[in-house]
């Protein structure tokens, strides 16, 4: 018990230590830099599985977290203390982060091209451009490595580190802190290669969108501080007492209690974090990082740190609820998620790009969750953002490893103009890159929810039945979402690796090698296995075997008032999910089985103009360019400059001018040339302000030293008039 | 025994004689020179207080520590100016630095 | 008390009560008492001085496979005592422009900064001057007036080759007495003292004894921080200014350093300080490392306490000195951006990582045996070494690496030499 | 007069003495010598107020690196300084007569003070105060945020000196 929570106290270290120690020293050496950055990652991973199988064995520790506090800040005579614990959430959560940092980690190696030659004209800030080598007598381009090899390790240290911090935390302080972290490093990571415009763009874009929600978190930080004097989750999550005055003091705002208020602000931060409905901008242009970035940010860390924070503070959500009314933060979650879920899987579907499908998937995955915390699924919520890191994390990195077979082809071919990301240049792939192939399979049925063998089934059909038994609206949306889904994820998997190769560059296309295959196969033994622990006990056949571990496991984490049993089995959810799932993955490989080009997608003349919409995100990014950006831009130009500066400062100032020049020529013409100049001016008046001025100006000499005796002299002129009115 | 006072009247002397160091002196390195006396004139009050008023408690010597990291610091960056104005103008003297005159 | 027991307390309170005999007030008594302790130990020193003298003459010569003096008095004893009446009647010059007051101020300032440092110097466990709470620091101050001399003296000269010698030398102290505190912040850590017999009983824990003879084994704090007595070491040979640090005086680039105008009886000053700067600090390396008066069979309070502690505290002085002599005697003069390299690169950092990390450690053995904070500091500093020196060799390699190529890409008429085998400026 | 009183007039005279030499001297190395002087002086009233870690420190650090580098900063801006030039400016009676004003209100206003005649407590001034003076400087409880931003602000310190000292390169320009 002590060793695990001193354990814990050392589990975020090692990632941060590897920042320092690439950034410091190692930066020079590509070798020592991944090896201190991978060891780091497998020290975390081999601590988080030491402490995740003691949180396991132990008895009551939803009662009891292990975990222990610091004194931190002193703050007026008592101190701030930060601590870290382990209870249900955070082993599960620490289990899924470990594992999926580590296998990160690892294929960032083999990424980046650990091994392969210098690039001919590699610049840092750019993706390595190929090299050429001899060999046998005659030259070809192999991939060169990434010219900035040691820094990716150490930001991607700094991440993990983030999402350790963040996930470990006991208060809401130290949690915000590794957001930040983490904001800052998908920040950096993201704009990775800065020599791309794009990805510069890519990178304030994500930076500030997320900030817009982060503003609205640390209000709820503050409020939540403010009134109840901590921070921690034991304190406020677990104390009924608190909980009850939270939901029933009045805030002023919108009829809300304080709870509720404070709910809805930390929901925003988690919008703008997990990138639901308004703030989902930033996350397809995160893509613009290097792959095993996109992972770490769309399935490991960033993202699900939202939907973590979330279901961390799902107590406080709820506070007030009563007999399964929803309070104002769940229904906002169930509707903001369930709309995300649907809308980001309708964008998906028009999408060209490998890694962009992706991408909205994870949008609209994340809404799944939200959407479930908010009907007051909490364990649904938690079983499908970890399923979903793996499976994510395995189509991310599958993905990557696809974009390298065809970077592999395009350099051989040595036509740059082909995009290797464009899901219509490929094709075929099955055959070249056989391991890359089916654990991308895996994980895209995981993602669709193919029934029982896959995780992912098993987490969305939770999702879908408590959904069923709380709000009908929100199941047929998500059920509607679930089949668009697995529409376009077999419509992916036929474009690319079914069929016959489109181009020349994908006939050459290559399996990447162990580096990069080897954290796939282990994340799809996971993206399969880890169902099993959540099977209901109430499912026909296969409940028997089961004991839904899960479900008590992280069900004891919550408070006593939360807690409830599994959900009576009920056909419809389940029949449904069945069909959605097998349904879409059906029509996608019918519809896109040999769809030679873009052009042609059959999508397209189905959909028609909508489709054009789809296509180009419901216009989302040019709505927020009219809504705020010009808005701002004109506000600035013509209201800020032209009208208020020009027109009516200026203005003001004119005829403030014009009415002074006029009062001055009244007063030289009747005033000043005949009283002034003639009487007082030529004659002694002239004579004595010049005199002033003369003497007085002498003052400002410029000279420092002139001032300080003036001050001086004020000042004991001062200590003296003190010093007699006192006496 | 030495009472309080005549540390004090030093201290005043000290300061004293440091202000028209400061106020008078052309140079500029002489101007920082007369700023030292008037620091050493606070710390020997400072320590002054320590011992006659609070010999049990340190916090005087925390104003002293934080007096010398004043001086210490203040020399630095001063003398790194009088340096660089110097090789800028020509001139270490504070009355022809006067570019912000009448 | 036995005159034999403790002879300098005997003959302190033989004369107290002499001068109280006469009617001198406590005060005259305890005034002339500590006048003539301070006479005392200063007289001492400046008699090591000359006795220092003879042993660099005969140490350089048999350095360099030659004889030394040997026609003065027995094996050249009688040298010193001829050198000093040399140096007393040579013509005393003093340079036009010279400025009066700081020309005969700076080789006084010299040698005084060296002496104050010998009233914190415990010579067996009861000779000391003062046995300051402050004893470290004071040491750091007296040394600071070394620095003023030598400005004084480079300024006062009114000659260009002094007066850069000066800014150099002053560059060169400055810098290396950064590293020299930081390492004599070591044993005042483990001590938990600033008194220089603080550190000295602090030493004198018995970390274990030899099995079967019984020879108890003690801290002495080299053991604790090795790496701290290298840094020392290095340092304090930079503090004196010789070689391979002797760019103050580099005679090719110099003339002769800030000493240029100097000659009789103020350059045997300035001879003096540099001399009794090096003895000192070899003192203080043998009093915060190696235990200073401790050694076997010392006692606290007998025949043996101040007899044998003396001998062992002159026995390791002396060692250190002719370490000191041999490092002088066969190193290469330095390049002067190699110094200051050195020193802000290698040996500050390192000082810097020690000072912070040995604490640490020590904070996580609190309450451990003490063999074993011992062995843990010593593997510290080992390892921190290693990775330092490692660390400098690599870099080392990279500038010469640089500097070739750079070499070779500048066209020449004559194709330039390898440089000729070190100057040779070891004449004693 | 007790002779510690000698002592300290010694020492008085001593700080003052060479404290108007400070400011009066044309030769500015001369100012600076005495001003070594000065602080020497002052160390020993330290001394006297049994601070002898302050003592030291002042040796240390003003002796040490202050008053070195003040002499070295005016070694390098040589030419101005000038034997042959006024040492005051022009205001010079209107700042002897401040000054005076000042040290003479100072210890005016300080005379009505109860305190000024006190004498010294009998207290331990020994390696007690500087435990407690390193516990107070570095616990969270005591004054380690003051010490942690005294000691950025040194380091900014050195880090502008540098900077500004450095004659501005080419491509600056």
């Amino acid at each position: 018990m002590e060793m695990t929570n001193l354990l814990i106290w050392l589990l975020p270290v090692p990632p941060l230590l590897a920042f320092f120690i690439i950034v410091l020293f190692a930066n020079r050496s590509n070798k020592a830099s991944w090896m201190i950055g991978v060891g780091a990652a497998a020290l975390s991973f081999l601590g988080s599985m030491v402490v995740f199988f003691q949180a396991v064995g132990a008895e009551h520790l939803g009662e009891h977290p292990f975990g222990s506090r610091l004194d931190w800040l002193p703050l007026n005579g008592a101190h701030f203390q930060i601590g870290l614990m382990v209870d249900p959430l955070s082993a599960i959560a620490i289990f899924f982060v470990a594992i999926t940092v580590f296998m990160i980690f690892i294929y960032s190696v083999g990424y980046h091209n650990w091994g392969q030659p210098k690039g001919d004209d590699d610049i840092p800030g750019l993706p390595p451009h190929g090299a050429t080598v001899v060999e046998h007598g005659h030259e070809h381009v192999v991939p060169s490595i990434e010219p900035m090899f040691a820094r990716f390790f150490a930001f991607i240290g700094l991440f993990a580190f983030g999402m350790f911090t963040l996930v470990l935390a006991d208060n809401l302080l130290l949690l915000f802190i590794g957001w930040e972290i983490m904001g800052l490093c998908s920040y950096l990571l993201i704009g990775f290669w800065y020599g791309k415009p794009s990805a510069r763009a890519a990178m304030i874009k994500a930076f500030i969108t997320t900030r817009v929600g982060d503003v609205f978190m640390l209000l709820g930080i503050a409020l939540l501080y403010t009134s109840t004097g901590t921070l921690s989750f034991r304190a406020i999550l677990f104390d009924e007492q608190v909980l009850q005055a939270l939901a029933s003091t009045d805030s002023g705002f919108f009829g809300l209690s304080v709870a509720g208020l404070t709910g809805i602000l930390l929901f925003i931060g988690t919008i703008g974090k997990s990138a639901q409905f308004p703030l989902h901008v930033w996350l397809p242009d995160a893509m613009e990082g290097p792959t095993p970035v996109s992972a770490m940010i769309h399935a490991a860390a960033m993202v699900s740190a939202g939907v973590y924070m979330v279901i961390r503070m799902f107590p406080l959500m709820a506070a007030g609820m009563e007999h399964g009314h929803l309070t104002p933060p769940m229904y906002a979650m169930a509707l903001i998620g369930s709309v995300t879920a649907l809308f980001a899987a309708t964008i998906a579907l028009a999408q060209n790009d490998v890694k962009r499908v992706l991408a909205y998937s994870t949008i609209s995955q994340l809404g799944y969750m939200v959407a479930a915390l908010g009907i007051g699924a909490y364990v649904a919520a938690t079983f499908h953002l970890v399923t979903h890191a793996f499976f994510k994390a395995l189509l991310f990195l599958g993905s990557g490893s696809v974009i390298h077979g065809m970077e592999h082809g395009v350099l051989h071919t040595g036509d740059h103009h082909v995009d290797p990301q464009n899901m219509y240049n490929m094709g075929g792939l099955k055959d070249k890159m056989p391991r890359t192939f089916w654990t991308f399979l895996i994980g895209g049925f995981a993602l669709s929810g193919f029934p029982v063998v896959t995780a992912g089934f098993w987490s969305k059909d939770e999702i879908l039945a408590d959904a069923w038994a709380h709000s009908q609206f929100v199941f047929w949306v998500l059920a509607i979402a679930a089949f668009l889904t697995a529409f376009y994820t077999m419509r992916q998997i036929t474009l690319t690796f079914l069929g016959k190769p489109r181009t020349k560059e994908a006939e050459h296309a290559h399996e990447t090698n162990l580096w990069m295959t080897g954290p796939l196969m282990v994340l799809a033994v996971l993206a399969i296995g880890f169902g099993w622990v959540g099977i209901p006990e109430s499912f026909p056949g296969l409940g028997n075997y089961s004991n839904n571990w899960l479900h008590h496991f992280l069900g004891h984490g919550l408070p006593e008032w939360l807690y409830t049993e599994a959900l009576e089995f009920s056909w419809f959810p389940l029949i449904a999910s069945l069909v959605v799932a097998l349904g879409g993955l059906g029509l996608g490989y019918a519809v896109y089985k040999d769809v030679p080009s873009a052009e042609e997608d059959p999508l397209k003349k189905v959909l028609g103009g909508f489709h054009t919409w789809l296509e180009n995100k419901y216009y989302f990014d040019e709505a927020y360019d009219f809504l705020f950006i010009q808005p701002a831009k004109w506000f600035s130009e013509k209201v800020v400059f032209q009208l208020m500066d020009r027109k009516l400062i200026d203005g003001f100032l004119h005829l403030v001018a014009r009415v002074t020049y006029w009062l001055g020529g009244i007063f030289r013409n009747y005033f000043d040339i005949p009283v002034v100049n003639r009487l007082i001016g030529d004659t002694l008046g002239g004579a004595v302000p010049q005199w002033f001025g003369k003497q007085l100006r002498k003052v400002q000499t410029g000279a420092i030293q002139t001032y300080m005796i003036l001050a001086m002299v004020v000042a004991f002129g001062g200590l003296f008039v003190f010093m007699i009115t006192m006496r | 025994m030495i009472p309080l006072s005549w540390y004090l009247i030093l201290a005043a002397l000290l300061f004293g004689i440091g202000l028209f160091g400061v106020l008078a002196r052309k140079n500029v390195i002489a101007i920082l020179l007369g700023i030292e006396l008037m620091l050493n004139a606070v710390n020997i009050n400072l320590l002054a207080f320590w011992r006659y008023l609070t010999p049990g408690d340190v916090t005087a010597q925390i104003f002293t520590v934080m007096v010398f990291v004043v001086a210490a610091a203040e020399v630095a960056v001063g003398l790194a100016l009088v340096i660089s104005v110097w090789r800028k103008r020509d001139t270490a003297y504070a009355d022809e630095l006067d570019m912000l005159k009448w | 008390m036995q005159f034999l027991e403790d002879p300098v307390l005997w003959i302190a309170e033989w004369l107290r009560e002499v001068l109280l005999g006469w009617g001198a007030s406590e005060l005259v008594t305890n005034m002339t008492l500590n006048f003539l302790g301070a006479f005392v130990v200063g007289a001492m020193i400046m008699v090591i001085f000359i006795l220092l003298t003879w042993i660099e003459r005969k140490a350089a010569a048999r350095f360099q496979d030659r004889i030394g003096p040997n026609r003065v008095g027995p094996f050249g004893l009688i040298q010193p005592i001829a050198d000093a009446v040399k140096m007393l009647t040579k013509e005393d010059t003093r340079p036009k422009g010279a400025d009066v007051v700081g020309y005969v101020l700076a080789p006084i300032v010299s040698v005084f900064s060296v002496l104050m440092t010998w009233a914190v110097v415990p010579f067996t466990q009861k000779w000391i001057g003062a046995d300051l709470s402050v004893g470290v620091m004071y040491v750091a101050a007296a040394g600071s007036f070394g620095i003023v001399a030598v400005l004084l003296a480079g300024w006062s000269s009114n000659n260009k080759y002094s007066l850069i010698g000066a800014f150099r030398g002053v560059a060169q102290l400055i810098s290396y007495e950064v590293p020299l505190f930081l390492s004599l912040l070591v044993p005042v850590f483990l001590a938990r003292s600033m008194g220089v017999n603080d550190i000295i009983t602090s030493q004198t824990a018995v970390l274990f004894a030899i099995p079967w003879l019984n020879i108890p084994i003690r801290g002495f704090f080299v053991l604790a921080a090795p790496l701290s007595v290298v840094i020392y070491f290095i340092s304090s040979l930079a503090e004196v200014g010789r070689a391979p640090f002797d760019l103050i005086e580099a005679e090719s680039e110099l003339v002769a350093g800030y000493h240029v105008e100097y000659s009789g009886m103020k350059f045997g000053l300035f001879q003096a300080a540099e001399f009794l700067h090096s003895f000192t600090f070899a003192a203080l390396m043998a009093l915060m490392f190696f235990g200073g008066w401790q050694g076997p069979w010392v006692g606290t309070n007998n025949l043996t306490g101040w007899l044998l502690g003396g001998f062992y505290f002159m026995l390791k002085t002396f060692f250190f000195y002719m370490m000191v002599m041999w490092s002088r005697l066969t190193f290469p003069r330095i390049r002067i951006d190699q110094m200051m390299n050195l020193n802000w690169k290698f040996m500050v950092p390192v000082s810097l990582v020690l000072l912070m990390g040995m604490p640490l450690i020590d904070y996580g053995l609190r309450g451990q045996e003490l063999w074993l904070k011992y062995l843990v500091l010593f593997l510290f500093n080992l390892i921190v070494g290693l990775i330092a020196f490692a660390w400098a060799a690599r870099a080392d390699r990279r500038v010469k690496t640089h500097t070739r190529v750079r070499f070779e890409g500048r066209p020449v008429a004559v194709m330039p030499q390898a440089p000729a085998a070190a100057e040779d400026e070891t004449a004693g | 007069m007790e002779p510690i009183q000698i002592v300290f007039l010694i020492g008085a005279a001593l700080v003052l003495g060479s404290a108007v030499m400070v400011v009066t001297r044309r030769n500015l190395i001369h100012a600076a010598l005495f001003l070594i002087l000065t602080l020497s002086g002052v160390a020993m009233i330290f001394v006297l107020l049994e601070a002898f870690y302050w003592a030291v420190i002042q040796v240390v650090v003003y002796i040490g690196a202050i008053a070195i580098l003040i002499i070295m900063a005016i070694m390098v801006t040589r030419n101005v300084t000038g034997d042959t030039v006024k040492p005051f400016n022009n205001m010079a009676v209107w700042a002897a007569m401040l000054s005076v004003v000042a040290s003479g209100s100072l210890i005016w206003a300080l005379s009505y003070w109860p305190a000024f005649d006190q004498t010294a407590p009998v207290a331990d001034t020994g390696e007690y105060v500087i435990r407690l003076l390193g516990l107070e400087l570095f616990s969270a409880e005591g004054y380690l945020i003051p010490t942690m931003i005294a000691s950025v602000l040194l380091l900014a310190a050195l880090i502008a000196a540098i900077k500004s000292a450095f004659p501005i390169s080419q491509e600056e320009e």
